[in-house]
């Protein structure tokens, strides 16, 4: 084995500030296992250490928040006594190696930190973001991650019921996979990690132990380069089948009250489940890992302590409960073993075939942990665009963007995924701005939603931010649900570059602000940093996580219209086109301000929204985002195979400009009687306009473009097979 | 000229489905089932009548889609 | 009707085939861990989707030598009625209740959406509140539901009479288009030849409410309930 | 002693994984590939130290659980 000293620690990924600091606390030459601890809890992916002064002015409290950030996932309370238990993390760096299992690891992952807390998962949804569809690189790595996301849920029997998937060139080496997981629990059985009981066995659960993802924290800390081909072995498999007994397993355990603390091992293992547990709990550990159940012979400490195995946990049980837990986990063929017991040392202790491999304070380990006040820089504002002429027409520019990979169907996504096992998918893919899940029993259902537009973020990282935030709580005020929370996964480039650094920051403040107007706390999160290919970084993706709740699943309203509605427009459409859709794809320009988001507005339009679809007035609902006004409006249509007749825009905003312009905390409204909801919007301070009525099977402009609804169909369900099968 | 290509997971990479098919065996009733591993076998019918360049293009074949060398190794057999 | 979900280590769907025998029958059917050895007093038999055993080596090869199924074979010998979905499907032709296979799916993907179904008869205790001819919708969620039978014993189910459904257009056409997962002359769905064995790919179980998108699932179970009254 | 037990669809039985690679190494400009069947080969260490005793349990393995005989058949070989 390698001697420690600081050009280990520096291949650890430590710097030589952090290895004094390691030298400090120890008193002495780490040994390797000790150092190995040392360099995954200090890893960026473990510590926050760039991220958490900014991460700590996020506003995550509520009356409804029962656990915000700090635990394995936030909790809140969503009435009739249960609690909604969620959170997203990404699995960017293991995905780009090796899509299929970088991505099933990853939805396995987050599920883990879901039923660690005492729920059961009930619904997953995955954010995913490509490189240039042009090139055969991509194509493999959406195949890979398609059927790893499908591969894993399918098989653990969560309906995958959301997501959003998007190209740009900036992902071309760097792939976003952000997996969202929520869980219902009993609100009054919640189970936390910090572990009790001086002398308490900590027993260890699941799958056994192999050499699989060595070093993966370390790894999602650190930029790729050409090399990056040579940090392949640190791959990990998943077994869902494993997870799924998993599932079932610590379910079953749960109903009983054995457990005093779990925690799944996630990145960095048992060094980090183990070290966690106890600094919360303020005790110490004693771990024999002779007993820790073991895939491959001849494993080390070191290997032992970093191994990234998957579907394992950890838990602390009541001594005199050892034996139901046993009984449990055998009846699943699960392995079990106590592999140590809570101390009061405030140390973890770590002996080996008789050697003592670590003896590491926790206290300091935690503490002294890096914090880094990254130096930042400002994104420089984008100049006004000015106006635009439209080189093409309405109806042409229409149909180019409701087939281009941004805006078409992604039905050849979700079509590979079950969203349908557990019998309580209310909104399927496709079928509404979010999907909802009522909870087997009650009338009750949850309403979720992950949203960001990198490209706003880009270009006004504050603004893009609070925008992200903002279109959360639309897409579930849509359905006519109450937004209760979001958990983000905040995707970034090099920490280390003051101009990615200002931009997480700058979204960090855009997101504050909105959740604060919005009443929208931030409960659970993920940081991943060190997004870039050879020195270019993706785009900042901050993306969200919303969930909120109905009280009764059959208030809930889809996105198709049918024949018969009128449709009506609520909000202002001013004609933004900076930053849209229509600009990149129609006129060719990456450029100018993203729309402006008042925070105001969003509330207002979205709590009228939310009230006239709960009074029964609303029988169909869209919100207005990518593509703008009639791309939604589209959407509509072909989601209910209806066509429609359009009003002219007014005179004051070009038409393209107020067909395809990106303005924020607007919705469109398929309704029966249009007259009574917009008086009743007027009285409530609230813009709305009428737009047309749903009838026949064209769509037709008031200038008499017409275009058949079924060719608008073909065009936007075309792209995915073509291109991948 | 027929050409098997046998992929393997790698040495050390999780196996579920050997692991699986072990406890399955196991449940049946078979004694002593140590290790269980499942791979692929590919069998390819080749025009090439030249052995060396059936296993060369095999084996190019072996790299570029057949197996997945992140995870996987391969064997080609000319038979 | 006494019914009874037997659970094998990873099977996910039982739950919403309880829901669905539930409002058929008004009581909770009993839930049987696979590692029980007998059945007593049940009139049907349900193997539930999912992915037992994880689909490894082949879907429901491992099932089909759990415990429990030595007294399935027998409930079914003695006429009892079995029903087996998804997985359940799969296991019943690995056990050899049924004949066949399912394989791969064609496009070798998961297919995860509505399909149309055509009752192929009514006259069963399955199928006795569709009509012959009828089309229901049902969702399926599969990776391994390519339906196939060596081509005497595709003809022998067929005069028989004992193909239970077909995969069809909305309006009830045989189509190669319906046909998604390439099964063999469409087939959805086979009786055992006393008509008490059902095996099916697609979920009715999962379209029993209006909430989740219809209730073209619940003539199946409704009739179940009806015919195996008392 | 280790058994190798391998299992290839029946001549017959459409294999559409074979199917799709053929058509994959088509498109990657591999020529001169014809029919393509894809089988798994499924390694097992036995605690057997007799090859004739490891055959015939491998064998009664192949029969009961590793093969479907509907739709596959399977060979042995001891190594
Ligand atoms: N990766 C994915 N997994 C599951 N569903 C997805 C995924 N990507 C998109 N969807 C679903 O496809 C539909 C359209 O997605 P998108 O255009 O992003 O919706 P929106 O603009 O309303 O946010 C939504 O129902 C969304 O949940
Ligand atoms: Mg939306």
């Amino acid at each position: 084995m390698k001697d420690v000293n600081q050009a280990l620690a520096a291949e650890f990924g430590l710097s030589a500030d952090e290895y004094q600091r390691v030298l400090d606390i120890m008193g002495r030459t780490p040994s390797f296992t000790e150092l190995g601890v040392f360099s995954v809890m200090w890893s960026e992916h473990c510590s926050y250490k760039s991220s958490r002064v900014w991460l700590k002015t996020l506003p995550t409290k509520a009356p409804w928040v029962i656990h915000g950030p700090g635990e394995n996932a936030g909790v809140v309370d969503i009435g009739d006594g249960l609690a909604a238990i969620f959170k997203m993390e990404s699995h960017n760096h293991p995905s780009f190696i090796e899509p299929y299992q970088g991505a099933a690891t990853g939805v396995g992952g987050i599920l883990r930190d879901v039923f660690t807390m005492g729920a059961r998962p009930i619904a997953n949804l995955n954010a995913l973001r490509f490189g240039d569809p042009k090139l055969a690189r991509t194509k493999r790595i959406v195949d890979g991650v398609v059927r790893g996301v499908g591969g894993y849920g399918n098989c653990v029997g969560v309906p995958t019921v959301g997501g959003e998937v998007n190209f740009h060139p900036s992902y071309n080496g760097n792939p976003l996979v952000n997996a969202m997981t929520v869980g219902i629990a009993d609100k009054t059985k919640i189970f936390l990690s910090a572990a009790a009981g001086i002398g308490n066995p900590v027993v260890y659960v699941g799958s056994k132990t192999g050499r699989d993802g060595i070093h993966g924290a370390t790894m999602a800390s650190t930029e790729f380069d050409a090399d990056s081909e040579s940090k392949r072995p640190t791959v990990q498999v998943g077994d869902p089948f494993v997870e799924k007994l998993l599932i079932e397993a610590c379910l079953e355990l749960m109903a009983t009250d054995a457990i005093v603390a779990i925690q799944d091992m996630g990145a960095a293992g048992l060094t980090s489940s183990s070290v966690e547990m106890e600094g919360k709990g303020g005790v110490g550990i004693e771990l024999v890992l002779d007993h820790v159940p073991q895939r491959e012979p001849g494993m080390t400490a070191y290997e032992m302590m970093l191994s990234e195995s998957q579907e394992r946990m950890l838990m602390v049980l009541r001594p005199d409960r050892e034996d139901v837990a046993r009984a449990i986990f055998d009846k699943w063929d699960l392995d079990f073993a106590v592999i140590g017991h809570i101390t009061d040392t405030g140390r973890i202790i770590v002996r080996h075939k008789g050697v003592l491999e670590a003896d590491i304070p926790l206290d300091p380990l935690a503490d002294q942990a890096p914090l880094y006040h990254r130096p930042t820089t400002e994104t420089p504002a984008q100049a006004p665009l000015g106006s635009v002429p439209d080189p093409v027409g309405v109806m042409a520019a229409l149909f180019t963007l409701i087939g281009c990979p941004d805006l078409c169907s992604r039905a050849w996504v979700y079509d590979q995924y079950d969203s349908t096992v557990g019998g309580q998918t209310v909104k399927r893919p496709g079928g509404a701005d979010a999907a909802v899940v009522r909870i087997d029993g009650f009338r009750r259902a949850v309403a979720l939603t992950t949203d960001v537009t990198p490209r706003y973020v880009q270009a006004d990282p504050e603004m893009g931010g609070r925008q992200a935030v903002a279109e959360a709580f639309r897409n579930i005020s849509a359905v006519g649900a109450l937004p209760l929370a979001i958990t983000d996964n905040m995707n970034f480039g090099n920490p280390t570059k003051p101009e990615i650094m200002g931009q997480f920051a700058a979204a960090v403040r855009g997101i504050a602000s909105a959740c604060l107007a919005l009443d929208f706390p931030v409960v659970s999160g993920n940081v991943s940093l060190y997004n870039e290919t050879e020195g270019r970084g993706i785009l900042p993706t901050p993306a969200i996580g919303g969930l909120g709740v109905l009280e009764d699943a059959a208030h809930a309203v889809g996105l198709a219209a049918s024949a018969g509605q009128s449709l009506v427009l609520i909000g202002d459409i001013a004609g933004h086109l900076g930053q849209s859709l229509w600009l990149r794809e129609i006129a060719g320009r990456e450029e100018g301000p993203p729309p402006p988001v008042d925070l105001a507005a969003e509330r207002r339009h979205g709590d009228f929204v939310r009230s006239e679809i709960l009074a029964g007035r609303v029988a169909a609902c869209h919100d207005v985002a990518d593509g703008g006004l009639l791309v939604a409006i589209t959407e509509m249509l072909m989601g209910g195979r209806i066509g429609a007749t359009l009003a002219a825009p007014p005179d004051t905003v070009p038409a393209h400009a107020w067909w395809f312009g990106e303005d924020q905390a607007c919705y469109v409204l398929a309704v029966t009687d249009p007259s009574a909801t917009l008086a009743l919007a007027s009285a409530h301070g609230v813009p709305g306009r009428l737009l047309g009525q749903t009838s026949g099977q064209d769509l037709k402009m008031a200038d008499g473009a017409t275009m058949s609804v079924a060719a608008l169909i073909a065009e936007h369900e075309r792209f995915f097979p073509e291109w991948m099968d | 000229m027929k050409a098997v290509v046998t992929v393997m997971l790698k040495e050390g990479v999780l196996d579920p489905q050997g692991k699986a098919i072990g406890h399955a065996l196991g449940v049946l009733g078979f004694t002593g089932v140590g290790e269980v591993r499942v791979g692929k076998r590919i069998e390819l019918d080749l025009a090439e009548t030249d052995p060396e360049a059936a296993r060369k293009s095999a084996e190019d074949m072996g790299r570029s889609l057949l197996a997945n060398l992140v995870i996987e190794s391969f064997q080609v057999e000319i038979v | 009707m006494k019914a009874a979900i037997v659970v094998f280590p990873g099977i996910n769907r039982e739950r919403d085939m309880a829901i669905a025998l539930q409002l058929a029958t008004g009581h909770r059917p009993q839930m049987i861990w696979h590692k029980e050895t007998v059945l007593e007093g049940i009139d049907l038999v349900v193997l539930p989707g999912g992915f037992s055993s994880g689909d490894y080596l082949r879907c429901g090869a491992m099932a089909a030598h759990s415990p429990i199924m030595p007294a399935i074979h027998e409930h079914a010998r003695r006429g009892g009625h079995v029903l087996g979905v998804c997985n359940g499907f799969q296991i019943l032709t690995e056990a050899g209740m049924l004949p066949g296979a399912l394989l791969r799916n064609a496009g070798l993907r998961f297919l995860s959406m509505d399909c149309h179904l055509r009752v192929e008869r009514a006259d069963t205790d399955f199928a006795g509140h569709y009509q012959t001819g009828q089309v229901f919708r049902a969702p399926m969620a599969h990776g391994d539901g390519n339906y196939f039978a060596a081509s005497d014993t595709l003809d022998r189910l067929e005069g028989e009479g004992l193909v239970a459904f077909r995969y069809a257009s909305a309006s009830g056409e045989i189509t190669n288009a319906a046909n998604r997962n390439g099964s063999q002359r469409n087939i959805a769905g086979i009786y055992s030849p006393n008509l008490r064995v059902l095996g099916l790919m697609p979920h009715p179980e999962d379209l029993v409410d209006p909430l989740m998108g219809g209730i073209d699932g619940k003539p199946l179970f409704d009739g179940l309930a009806a015919a195996l009254a008392a």
